[in-house]
Parts: structure tokens; sequence; C-alpha cells
């Protein structure tokens, strides 16, 4: 039995870190194969080894039996490996043929003969249902179709081995269907995937083979089906995970935010955000529930200031907030965990420790008549450090030398801290790790009990399940309709996400 | 009061004052900016390879940089190499250096050229612009044949107003239906649009445009040159120094003003190194002492348009014309035609 | 935390020998004396009075125009308009020190006039700003067409209302001048004046401005990440134009120093200073912070005086320019630098 | 005068103080979309107008004729692309901050020439005047055209044709052909091209280098069309213009070139106003600012926000997120 793809003893080292030791992999033809790990473990070192961005000081790689070199994208591409990375590699401003076609132009006289190009892709994505535009920006096409142009690009260039690296965790739930039956249609026509995960769920549904990689080390492989998630789960942290939920009775109080008919439009002047009304009320979690781009992004930022209501009313503890600058929503009470880390949640070129009262430095004590006290905000800092466990050399350490999961308990630590009276928190724990992800559920679940409001806007089904007192569920910019997560599967969840109303719609609609 | 320096350039024979040194500091233009600087260097040069002076320790200059430089370079020169006896700072933006480096100084001469500035030591050299300006403006006026005549300027300062009003009080002299087409550039050192301006000029029908805007005038070359080629009779009047070169070879160059700063700068050292500085004094070269005048190359230019301008500078030197400098002076002038 | 402190310090040191020993390599090659040409530069400078003096001269609107571009820097913003905002401080201090009564005391003249200077800097500084913040217009275009209005407009003021003799302003009174006789025969006659106590103060102020005020943690802030800044609550597009106009001002005061100090009146330019682009070169090499500012001007002074002396020696004063810009050039490069210290370092830590 | 008369001093005008600022900016394009920022226009332009001065004048010498400023204008594109290499080396291989190797390519131009002009003319500060230029000619047949032929085809030096031929053929090269592609992939996006296996360091010199080629035309045709010689102020600020431009055009050639023909058309306007007698009363520094204060104009009120290429002024550093 040859494999496709062997990778023996591999090892990478970064200044200071092993990040591959002595691995081996494993992938036979045909076959879904799984790399899992927590953040860090060195899944995407393994997997950019392989696809040639990187040359490992050690070990030996043999494609279908022959050892190889892989010294360049070029070279895998040769070799008939594709990837799909975890930050997606499109060019916004591009098309997404000339996304795709990059590199290996089809030309006439110099000229790309575009019609050809397209003509192919479409072909291709006939071919493997993957429907997309080829004309479309990429910057237009939702997340999910950036994925597929992804797809698309490795199929384009005749891939027969690709590497999926955490394909899911910017995807809806049912994109991540659709994903899977692609997946599924891959390898039927005979090509081989590695899929790098952290979702034990999706393993279990698509993987034929998982190996488990931690702190760099090969842990072992198992076949997925004589498998369970929890045994994986343990293989992959070395200790058993407790999967947080929300057990506490529900004692909703107040109403503290309330939405009267708010419209929000976005940057192209459509209303994203469609006279929706809500209320979260203390003591409760309240998911919104949603296909990415429903408005989700723009509700959050007309609540929090960032951007202008059209029309409508926001209250916070029955106080109009509508149109007040960002500081004084923040002031008034609302915390905001955003979506996107790196963009609004830190400046990554300050320390950690300034970046702890990014939201505060104006206050006492840490400012006072205009000058700032570093002891104040050094102490602030530590203070949080150590309370919510974030994994950094130093204060004075730069933001962007943390990994994801320390910036983002940096950011929950700075938020929760505030004692808001309503806490926002999106995609929270977007590609997290489990131990991470246990950690800042148990917090979000903190705030409830400590009568707080937490407004929780998720892709991930199984968080909002599991947090919510009640699902609100977002389509085209509108409630369409509030479930009890006890009382919905998650089937039903996704038909409402898609805009379809359940029959026997329940009562407590808005 | 003005005097000129008569009395010290008869004198020029005989004994060598032991040790005269003699330097200058150019402005921003430096050595070889085909105009003032060089013309200096070329006066200090020839006396001092005529006097068996010894380059960069007899006789030397020393380049600004920016404005802030002139001080400094005046002062190096005081101490340097023991210390020059005479110091030139060449072009009005010196002044101000001028005068406070020889208040500073008193046992050191200098002399400014293109302004005035009252001390002691100080000489000062200017040059009667307004009068050589006429002459060419009596040229232009009596060739155009469109009756519209151009005048470049550089920046607008009173002294490129000498240029201006002179000229346009010489073509009035002899052609008062004759138009003057009169812009600046705002700068000295911007060919294009010295090109642009003269392609107005000519485009409106001039067919003779005088430049008094250093680099900028350029571009007026440029312009008449490339008319010229396509079969336009045009023609441009140089400045400061013979531009016949600037023209060729196309042959544009209808004649210059020249400023011989060359031969005042020579004639002071000369003077100085016998023992007459002229301190205090505000040497004036105009017409009279061959300061300024129209260049050697004037082929283009006939016999009685030539007889003209020697009527008019013989005028000018009797006193009977004064050819005015600024804007109002003009517009006496002009009354005065009437 | 420290060593790497240091060794960040240490590029600028290095590029800086290596931009002279290249300068020196070129006059070897042109057949000059680069030992001679260093060693004239460094007597005339340091131990020469009055060149001594006429450094601090050049220095002090160095230092301020570098921390002009240091602060735009710092707060992200790319400012080549200091040239502009300098000749408009310079008119708005001499100005004022015209049309306000001669017989004031120097301490009202002179801040009133410095004030005056940090207002029209800060002005011209605050239309791109503007423009950036509330139109989203890129602030090199601006800035680069703001400097060419600044240019002819401060020329037509002077024309048309000061006008003085020799093109250019008439002398401000002396009670608005910066120099002193004691300064003066300090340095053997050089025009040094008490600017450089206004410049050193200036570093200070953006010093203390960045790194102690809230103000500054805002600036700096919004420099690095203008989104995370709106989220904090920061108000992104006043900070902006506070920015620029902080970064105007210390152009403008630049200007005053040339009107108070270095002339006692405006000239009528027909060009640049050039200041304002040294000034990017000073903040580059001084990796934008207030001290490094300083330093650089230091350097750039010193290169700039000792143009006079190579000048004595037949050196043509542009391989000045030539080395200055390859000292920049190995600023720039820095990453050279790192590499080849990485390397010796790992060289240095055996086999492993 | 009537309009046509003005159009007709004001059109040929215009595009002949364009036309450099057509090349450079076209260059600029090129840089900034491979993703490095070039401050450094200024330099080579004036690295390109020394070029063409000094060979103008050496193949003049050697009896080249009427060739000579042509074959300058090459020599000039081939060191302008030399000397670009330098910045390139700077800001590609050895992640130098790009604005300052722009500005010290500024520095190091404007040095080196003036010098090397003092070596090469004994102590001059400034070349010599070229004989042989490149003329303003009337197209024939053209310029008989009524009406564009005056305003188009009059007048008008064939650099210009060059030049605005070149902005479409550039923009041709960037938008339609797989090198313009991966051009502007790695000035978007050097990671992504990276993956599929495009060298973003050759590209990103190749960018560079092109952008060194235009400047050095551009600068070389400023001399040979307007200068006609070249000493330290000849180039003084035309390459900050051409960056103008560049932004302006929102970092597309088309867009560039016609930037460049406002900013031409804005200066021959307040040059002719002179001239116009209704014009004439405005005080003349309100016609010297126009050009700039339209500029900013034009950008504050239509023009607004454009988006540089996303990874200009970033090096690129294989495997760093
Ligand atoms: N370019 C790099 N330079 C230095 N260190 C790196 C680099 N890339 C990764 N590392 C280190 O290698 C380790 C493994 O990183 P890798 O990205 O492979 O983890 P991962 O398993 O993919 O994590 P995640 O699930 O978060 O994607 C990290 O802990 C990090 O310290
Ligand atoms: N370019 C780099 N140079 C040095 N260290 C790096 C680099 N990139 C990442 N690291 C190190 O990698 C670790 C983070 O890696 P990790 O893969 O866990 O992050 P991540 O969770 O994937 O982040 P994200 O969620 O943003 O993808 C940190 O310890 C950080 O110091
Ligand atoms: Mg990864
Ligand atoms: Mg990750």
């Amino acid at each position: 039995m040859t494999y496709v793809i062997e990778m023996r003893n591999i090892r990478k080292e970064f200044p200071g870190i092993v990040a591959n030791d002595d691995i081996t992999l494993q992938v036979q033809p045909g076959e879904i194969h799984a790399l899992l790990g927590e953040n860090g473990a060195g899944k995407s070192t393994l997997m950019n080894v392989l696809f040639g961005l990187y040359q490992p000081e050690q070990g030996e790689i043999y494609v279908k039996g022959q050892k190889v070199k892989i010294t360049s994208p070029n070279i895998a591409g040769d070799l008939g490996i594709g990837m799909v990375h975890q930050h997606f590699m499109l060019i916004d401003t591009f098309t997404v043929t000339e996304n795709i076609i990059l590199g290996s132009e089809p030309t006439k006289a110099g000229k790309i003969d575009i019609k050809v190009a397209e003509e192919q892709v479409r072909k291709l994505s006939n071919q493997y249902g993957l429907n997309v535009d080829p004309h479309a920006k990429v910057r237009d096409i939702s997340v999910g179709m950036q994925q597929r142009v992804e797809i698309l690009k490795t199929l384009y260039r005749g891939a027969e081995i690709l590497i999926f690296d955490e394909p899911t965790a910017v995807l809806t739930p049912h994109e991540i269907r659709e994903l899977m039956k692609i997946m599924k249609l891959l390898v039927s026509e005979g090509k081989s995937i590695i899929l790098i995960t952290h979702k034990l769920k999706e393993i279990k549904e698509v993987a034929d083979k998982c190996t488990v990689i931690r702190r760099g080390k090969g842990i072992g492989t198992v076949d997925v089906a004589d498998a369970e998630p929890s045994q994986l789960a343990s293989m992959m942290v070395g200790r058993d995970i407790k999967f947080q939920v929300n057990q506490e009775p529900y004692h909703p109080g107040a109403n503290v935010l309330e939405i009267k008919d708010l419209t929000v439009l976005d940057s192209r002047k459509v209303a994203a955000v469609n006279s929706l009304s809500l209320t979260v009320k203390s003591g409760e979690i309240l998911g919104v529930a949603g296909v990415d781009g429903n408005g989700q992004s723009e509700l959050i930022e007309a609540i929090t200031g960032l951007r202008k209501a059209a029309s409508g009313q926001i209250l916070l503890n029955g106080k109009e907030i509508t149109q007040h600058r960002p500081r004084k929503i923040t002031e008034a009470g609302i915390a905001h965990i955003p979506e996107d880390r790196h963009k609004h949640g830190l400046v990554l070129d300050f320390s950690i420790g300034h970046n702890m009262v990014l939201e505060t430095y104006y206050q006492r004590p840490y400012s006072k008549a205009g000058i700032l006290h570093f002891d104040k905000i050094r102490k602030q800092a530590e203070k949080l450090i150590k309370e919510f466990d974030v994994r950094t050399p130093s204060v004075d350490t730069p933001a962007r030398a943390l990994s994801g999961g320390n910036q983002q308990k940096a950011i929950i630590a700075r938020e929760i801290d505030r004692d808001p009276d309503l806490l926002i928190a999106a995609q929270p724990t977007r590609g997290l790790d489990v131990g991470a992800i246990e950690f800042i559920h148990r917090r979000l679940l903190e705030q409830r009990k400590n009568g707080k409001a937490v407004l929780l806007i998720s892709l991930e089904l199984d968080e909002i399940l599991n947090l919510s007192d009640r699902i609100a569920v977002i389509y085209e910019g509108k409630i369409i309709d509030i479930v009890e997560p006890s009382k919905v599967t998650e089937d039903e969840l996704g038909l409402l996400m898609a805009g379809h109303h359940l029959k026997g719609a329940h009562e407590n609609e808005h | 009061g003005s005097s000129n320096g008569d009395d010290g350039s008869k004198s020029s024979g005989g004994d060598k004052k032991k040790g005269f040194k003699v330097a200058m500091v150019t402005d921003t233009g430096g050595v070889n900016d085909k105009s003032f600087n060089q013309s200096a260097w070329e006066g200090l040069q020839k006396f001092g390879k005529d006097n068996g002076l010894k380059l960069n320790t007899d006789y030397k200059y020393l380049q600004s940089n920016q404005a802030s430089d002139y001080e400094p370079n005046l002062n190096t020169l005081v101490h340097n190499n023991g210390g020059y006896n005479l110091i030139f700072g060449i072009g009005y933006l010196m002044e101000d250096a001028v005068k406070k480096v020889a208040a500073a100084n008193p046992n050191t001469h200098f002399a400014i050229v293109d302004d005035v500035v009252n001390a002691k030591n100080v000489t000062s050299i200017t040059f009667k612009e307004e009068q050589g300006s006429f002459l060419v403006g009596v040229v232009a006026g009596m060739m155009t044949k469109t009756n519209k005549i151009g005048f470049v300027g550089g920046e607008k300062s009173a002294l490129i107003k000498k240029f201006e009003n002179g000229f346009k009080a010489g073509v009035k002299s002899v052609n008062p239906k004759a138009d003057v087409l009169v812009q600046y550039a705002g700068s000295f050192s911007a060919a294009d649009k010295g090109q642009a301006i003269a392609n107005s000029q000519y485009g409106q029908g001039a067919d003779i445009i005088y430049h008094a805007a250093g680099a900028t005038g350029n571009g007026v070359f440029n312009e008449a040159q490339n008319r010229k080629k396509k079969g336009d009779n045009v023609w441009v009047i140089g400045v400061d120094r013979d531009q016949y070169d600037a023209g060729m070879p196309e042959d544009v160059t209808l004649t210059s003003m020249v400023k011989r700063v060359d031969n005042a700068v020579e004639q002071l050292s000369k003077d100085a190194m016998n023992g007459n500085y002229h301190g205090g004094e505000n040497l004036q070269y105009g017409l009279k002492d061959n300061g300024v005048g129209l260049s050697e190359h004037h082929d283009h230019i006939p016999d009685n348009v030539m007889k003209k301008v020697d009527d008019y500078k013989k005028k000018i030197i009797n006193g009977d014309i004064k050819p005015p400098q600024t804007d109002a002076e003009y517009k006496d002038f002009l009354a005065s035609l009437k | 935390m420290n060593t790497k402190r240091l060794s960040g310090a240490m590029v600028p040191v290095i590029s800086v020998l290596l931009g002279l020993i290249a300068g020196a390599i070129i006059m070897l090659i042109s057949g000059y004396n680069p030992l001679q040409a260093y060693g004239d530069i460094f007597q005339m400078v340091f131990l020469t009075p009055y060149y001594s003096g006429e450094t601090v001269v050049t220095i002090i609107p160095l230092i301020l125009s570098g921390l002009s571009v240091a602060f735009a820097f710092r707060a992200g913003l790319f400012n080549i308009g200091v040239e502009g905002q300098l000749l408009v401080g310079w008119l708005a201090s001499v100005a004022t020190a015209l049309l306000l009564p001669a017989g004031l005391p120097k301490v009202i003249m002179i801040p009133a006039c410095i004030i005056a200077a940090i207002i029209g800097g800060g002005i011209w500084g605050f239309i791109p700003g503007l423009l950036k913040a509330r139109f989203k217009v890129h602030e090199v275009i601006t800035t680069i067409m703001m400097n060419y209005i600044a240019l002819h407009t401060t020329n037509a003021i002077i024309r048309k209302y000061f006008y003085a003799e020799g093109e250019r302003t008439p002398n401000i009174p002396d009670s608005a001048s910066l120099s002193s006789q004691f300064l003066y025969n300090l340095t053997a006659g050089s025009r040094m004046h008490w600017g450089i106590i206004v410049a050193l103060i200036g570093a200070v102020v953006m010093w203390f401005i960045l790194w102690r005020t809230s103000k500054g943690y805002e600036l700096r802030a919004v420099g690095f990440n203008p989104d995370a800044s709106l989220y904090a609550g920061m108000n992104v597009n006043r900070n902006m134009v506070l920015s620029f106009f902080i970064s105007g001002a210390f152009a403008g005061v630049a200007g005053a120093m040339l009107g108070l100090g270095t002339y006692h009146y405006m000239t009528i330019n027909q060009d640049f200073t050039g200041i304002g682009f040294d000034g990017i070169a000073v903040a580059l090499l001084g990796l934008n912070s207030s001290f490094g500012v300083i330093l650089g001007s230091i350097l750039f002074a010193a290169l700039e005086t000792g143009e006079i002396g190579m000048q004595s020696l037949g050196i043509p004063n542009d391989l000045v320019q030539v080395i200055i810009a390859l000292i920049i050039f190995f600023v720039a490069s820095n990453y050279i630098i790192r590499w080849t210290r990485d390397r010796l370092k790992k060289k240095g830590g055996g086999a492993k | 005068m009537t309009i046509m008369e003005i159009l007709e001093i004001v059109i040929p005008s215009a595009i002949l103080s364009a036309t450099p600022l057509i090349l450079t900016a076209l260059g600029g394009v090129f840089s900034e979309r491979s993703g490095v920022v070039n401050i450094g226009l200024e330099g080579l332009m004036i690295i390109g107008a020394f070029i063409g001065a000094v060979f103008t004048i050496l193949f003049e010498h050697i009896g080249l004729g009427a060739a000579s400023p042509w074959l300058a204008l090459l020599v000039a594109a081939i060191i302008g692309a030399a000397f670009s290499l330098l910045h390139a080396v700077a800001s590609i291989t050895f992640r130098a901050d790009q604005v300052v190797s722009g500005v010290a390519i500024n520095f190091l131009a404007l040095g080196i020439t003036v010098f090397l002009v003092k070596k090469l003319f004994a102590g001059s500060g400034q070349t010599p005047y070229i004989d042989h230029r490149i003329n303003k000619i009337d197209v024939p047949l053209l310029h008989d055209i009524p009406i564009i032929g005056p305003l188009f085809f009059s007048n008008i030096a064939y650099t210009s044709y060059i030049a605005i031929i070149l902005a479409f053929v550039v923009w041709y090269v960037l938008f339609k052909t797989s090198f313009g592609l991966r051009l502007r992939s790695v000035g978007e996006h050097p990671a992504a091209a990276d993956t599929l296996g495009i060298n973003v360091s050759r590209m990103r010199y190749l960018g560079v280098a092109l952008s060194g080629a235009l400047g050095g035309l551009g600068g070389a045709v400023y001399v040979v069309t307007i200068a006609t010689n070249f000493g330290a102020t000849t180039i003084s600020g035309e390459g900050y213009l051409a960056l103008a431009a560049m932004i302006f055009g929102k970092w597309n050639p088309l867009g560039a070139m016609g930037a460049a023909l406002f900013f031409g058309f804005a200066q021959s306007l307040s040059i002719i106003g002179e001239s116009i007698p209704f014009l004439k009363s405005i005080p003349d520094v309100y016609l010297l600012i126009a050009p700039y204060v339209l500029t900013i104009l034009a950008l504050a009120g239509f023009v607004g926000r454009a988006d540089a290429p996303k990874a200009s002024g970033v090096p690129y550093i294989k495997g760093q997120r």
C-alpha cells in the first residue's frame, strides 16, 4: 500500500520554538485525513512544509511513494498538492476568475484570454457543484463563496491532494454542510484531502483518519470510526475537557437593551439592518444566530456607535443611546468583544499592558489631568493578565506577539472588567482551541450569573445552543424568530437561518 | 550720490601690493550659473591670472548652498588663508549678510554686487539695467513686425522691474504702437513655465521676447527655437551675458543685454590692490562705463537699427533720456513721450 | 528589553558610520583625502567657536522640522508639507514682530511671535488634516500642493504688505530677536541664538505629549490602528486633524526660528528652504523619537557646516549631499544591518 | 482673444508640460502597483534629466545629429532603471522603510548628478545647452483638421504622443496581460501570489525597475523638450507632482495621465490668464497658486478617496503572518 502523501519525522523550528518535532503523517489515496491539535500545536506549520512554503530542518516527504523535495509552492503544485489556507489567500479587488488563474493564465499573444479562463472556471465550478460567479469581484462575495474560490484555485491547477486549513472556522452551518458535501464529492472523484480543524463533530462527520498533534509532537493516528469525540479531545489537549453548557435556571430581569425599528445602511447604502426590534434582559444570554452577512455586523456597529443608524431607536437601561458617539455608549455601560480582534480589538503595536486600558486610559486612575499614570496602568494590566490567564512573557510585550487565543483572552478581560450592563460578544471563540473556548464560555456564563445582559453573536450553532437563554434568528436584517434552545433542533435553526419560518410559529416572536 | 570708478581704473599699472588676496561668495546659483555669479568669477579669475595670483589661496570663491550659508561663507573668508583683503558678495540676496559681516569686521573690505550697503568698508556695485534694457527695447520696438513684444521676468523683484521698465520705455520710444506683453514666471528655475509663457506670448502674436528670468529663460529660448525651426520668424533677447549660444543652432538670439559684472569685479579688485577700495561708495555701472549694453552678437540687427541704438545710447549717457526703473517712473516716462 | 532598545539605537549609528565610510571611498576615488576632510569638519564644527555657533543655527530649525515629521509619523501621517508650514510660520512670526509695537518687552514679544508661528504653521497643517479626515484625500498630495501655495502666497504677502529693499521684509525690532550679545561673543560672532532652547523645549514637548499624556496615547493609537481607536471611543478624525495641526505647529516654530533668530526678517523665497525635506531625513534617522531627532539634527548640521570646510579643501560641496543621502539610505536599509548582526550572533552562539 | 485662440495656445502647452509628468507617474503606477511606494520619483527624474542632457551632448559630439536626443532618451530609461534598483534592493531585499529609501533616492540623485556635472564639465554647475532638441511639430495632414487639428496635432512634440500612447500601453499591460495581473497581485496580496508560485521579489524588482525607466524617461524628456540643459534646479518638484498625479489618478495609468494633463492645463490656463483682459485684474499670486488649489479642490470635491494597492509600502517576508 503506497501512501499518496507520507511525511516522515518532520522537524521544523522557529526562533525559540520547535513547531514540528518528529511528526509523521500518512495519507492514503481517496481518504479525508483530519489533522487535529490545539492552537499553536503546529498543524499549519506542517502543512506549510508540505506545500513548500517552509523547509523542514529534518525529515522526508514522499508523494505517491516517490521521495521529493518540495522547495516551493510551484513544486507542490506540480506534485498535485493544493492548499486552502487558514487565512484566505485571495485578492479582494480581483475577480473570481482572476484569482483562480493567477500564475497560470491562459494567454493569447500575451493577452490573458479571459473568455477561455472564465469558461474553464465555470466548467470546474459546475463539475463540483461549487456554483461560483466567475465575473464577481472577490470582495463582493460571501466568505463561503470565497472559500470555494480557494478550492477552485487548487482544482484549476489539477491538484490531487487538497489541504484544507481550518476551513470551517469562518463558515455558517449551512456553508459547512455544503463544504462537507463538496469534500465528499472530491474524494469520490479520487482526490485525497487533509483537513485541519478544531471541531470534533466535523471530524466525526467526514474524516476517515485522524492524526493528532500536541505541542509540535505527533500523538498518533486513529480511525475516526473507532474513536469517540471525547477521546480525540483528550488526545489533543492531554487532559479531559468539560463542555460548558448553560444549566443555571433562567431568571431574566429588566430590559437592559431595547432596540426599536432599527434600520442601518451598509457601506453600499443598502439597508443591512431593516427595522429590527430586539430586547436583551439582565441575567440572560441572548444568542443571535444567522448566516454571515445578514446584518449582524451592522447591528453591532449601530449599537456600539461605530455606524450611524438610519432610523429607529436604541435604548440602554431605558435611556436613548441612538447616534451617540462610541465613547458615550461605552461609558453608558456597554462592552464589546469585537468579531475582528486584529482590526478592532487591539492596537497590535501597543504593549499588551497598554491595550488593557484602550477604552479607559483617559479616566482615573490611569490618567489625571491629561497625564498618564503608568504605574496604575501596569497594575491593572497585571491584575487582568493574572485573573484571565493571558499567557504573555510580560506586560510590555507587544500585543502582536501573543497567540490568537491569548489576544482574545486579553480583550475579554478588558471588556468584562469594565463591569458592563451589557456585554456584546461577537464571534468570541472564532479560531480558538477547545481549551480557550471553554474558558471564554465560562466567563460569559459568569456575566449572566452576575445579572448582566449578554448579547452573543456567533456563527457557531453549538455555541449559541449551549449558552443562550433565547435565540434570535436574524435573516436579511430582520429578526425573523426568537426561539428557546431547548425547544429547537439544530436543523430547525438552520432552516430559520435560511429564511424559512417554522410551521406553528412560536408565540414569543419579538 | 553716485560716483564712478574712473580714478582707480586709470592707475592700473605698476606696484602690485604684496600679498593682496581677494575672494567672493556666490549665491546659491554657484559660479557656473551662466549669469552674474559666473560673470563675477570670470572677472576675478582674469584679475587673478593677470596679476599672477594663486588660485584658492590668493583668490577663490565659496559657493552657498542655501541662503543661511551667506554669512558663514563671508565670515570664513575673513579668516581663511590669513584673511582676504577684499571679499565680494554676489547678488542682492547677500545684502544683509554683507552688512552684518562688514560691521563685525571693520578691517576687511567688502563689496556687494547688485545692491547697496552703506558702510565705510563696503563698496557697492550696481548696474543701470534699465539703460541696457532700454536699448534692447529700442531694437525690439524697431524690429517687431507684429507690433507685439514679450517680456518674461523671473521673480517680480525691484531688480527685474528695472529690466522690464527700461525695456518697455525703449520700445515705446521708437514704436508707440507696439504692445509689450509682460509676464513673470515667479521663479528663476522653471524652464517649463518659461516655455509655456513664451508659447503664450508668441501664440498671441509676439515676435520678439526679452527675458530676465535666469534658467526659466531656457524655456523661452527653447520655444523660440521650436518656432524658428517651423519657419516662424521669432527672436529672443538674452540677458546678463551674451546668450548667443543658448539660441544656437537655430540662431534665435537677436542680441543680449549684457551686464559686465566681470569688468566691475576685475576693476574694483585692481583698484583695491592699488589701495583704492572705494569704501562707502556706490559704483554704478551704466552705458557710460560699458557696464551694461548690447552683446557682441547682433548680426541680425540691421544697421539703421544699430544707428538708432547708438543715438539713444548717446542721449542716455548725456542725460537727455533717463530710462525708468520703477512702474511709477515708467508711467511718467510714457506721459513725457506724448 | 533594555538590550533590545539599545541595539535598536545601534542601527542608525552603524548607518551613519557606513555612510561616512562610503563617502570616504568616494573621496578617495575622486582623489581627495577623506581623513583630512572629516578631521577638518570635526575640528571646525566642534572646536571652532564660530562654526560651532553656526552649526547650532542650522540645528535649531532642523530639530523642529524633524519633530514635525516625526510627530506626524507617530500619528500615522506622512507630512511632506513641512516646507510650506515653515514658510507660513516664518511669515507669521515676522509679521507679528513688525505689527506689534516695537517697544513691547521681549517676554511678551517673543512668545507672541512664536504663538503666531504655531497658529500659522498649525493652520497650514490643519488643512491637509481636515481634508484627509473629511474627504479622505491623501495627505501626500495635499501637503505637496500646500507647499507651493505657501511659497507663492507668503511671497505675495511680503511684496504687498511687508516689502523692504532687498526682496524681503524689514528687520524685526530687537525686542523680537532671539539673538543675544552673550551668544554672539561666546561664539566669536556667529548667529547662534536662544532658539536652541525653544527647539529643545519642542523636543521635550513632543516627548511629553506623545508618551506622557492621554492625548498622546490616543494620537499614537490612531496612528497605529484607526479602526481599533474608533472602537475604543476615540474620535479618529479629530485626532488626525489635531496631529496635523501639532505637526504643522512644530514646522511653524521652525520658521519662526529663521525669522526671529537666523535672519531677523523673511526673504521672498524663490524656492523652498530644504529644511522641511531634511526634516524627513532627520526624523527617520532619529527613529521618530525626540532624542533621535536631536542627534540626527546635530549630524546633519555638522555635515552642512562642514561643507564650508570641505570647499576650502577643494572638495565639491555636493559630496556632502551624497554622504547625507547614503546615510539615509543605510538607515532605510537597516535590515541589512540587523541581518548581519543576527548572522554574527548565530555564529557566535556556536554549533548546535 | 477668442476661446478657440486661447485653447490653441493652452492645450498644446498643457500637453507639452504634462508629458514628463505622465511618463513619471506611469512609472509610479508600476512601482506602487507592485507594492513598492516610490517617493523617489523626483530623484529618478533628476537622474533621467542628467543622463538626457549628458548623452545628448555626447551623441551630438560623436556626430549622431538629430538622433542624439532620441538615443539619450533610451539611455536615460536604462540608467533610470539601473538607478532605481538601489531603491529596489533597499526596499525589497533589505526590507527598508520604503518612504525612507525613496527620500534617500531623492537626496542621492541630486548629490550625485550635480557632483558629476562638475566633474564632467570643468567645475560647471550645469551642462552646456543641447543643440538637438525634440521639437514641437505640426503633424502632417492631421494638423489641418478643423478644431482638433490646431488643438491636438499642432505645436506638439512626438514625445507627448509617446507618453499618451504609453499610458494606454501601461493600462493594457496592467489590466489585460498576465504580467500585469501578476504585478498587481503582488501589490495587493503578496502572500497569495507567493502561494501560486509567483516570485514576489522578482515582480517587485520589475515594478521598481520600470518606474526607474519611466521616471528616467520623464526626466530626460523634460530636458530634451523643455529645459535644454541640466543643472541642480532643472528638476525641482516635478517628481513630486508626478507622485501627486499618480495618486490623483488613483494608481490607474489613464487616471495618472488625466491628472498630469490636468496639472498642465491648470498651469497653462494660469499663464494665459494674465493675457485675458477679464482675468488680468486678478493679482498674479492667485494665478500662481491656481493649479495647486484646483488640484486640492478637485480631490476634495469629486475625486475623493483613493485606495492605494493594499500591500504597497509593506515589505514582503515569506511565511510571515
Ligand atoms: N512564521 C513563524 N515564525 C515564528 N514562529 C512561528 C511561525 N509560524 C508558526 N510559528 C510557531 O509555530 C507554532 C505552531 O504554529 P502553527 O501555526 O503551525 O500552529 P497551528 O497548529 O496551526 O495553530 P492554529 O490552530 O492556531 O492555527 C506556533 O506556536 C508558533 O509559535
Ligand atoms: N511572524 C511571527 N514571528 C514570530 N512569532 C510568531 C509569528 N507569528 C506567530 N508567532 C507566534 O505564534 C504564536 C501564535 O501562534 P498561533 O498559531 O497559536 O496563533 P493563532 O491562534 O493561529 O492566531 P490567529 O487566531 O490569529 O490565527 C505566538 O506565540 C506568537 O509569538
Ligand atoms: Mg494554523
Ligand atoms: Mg489560528
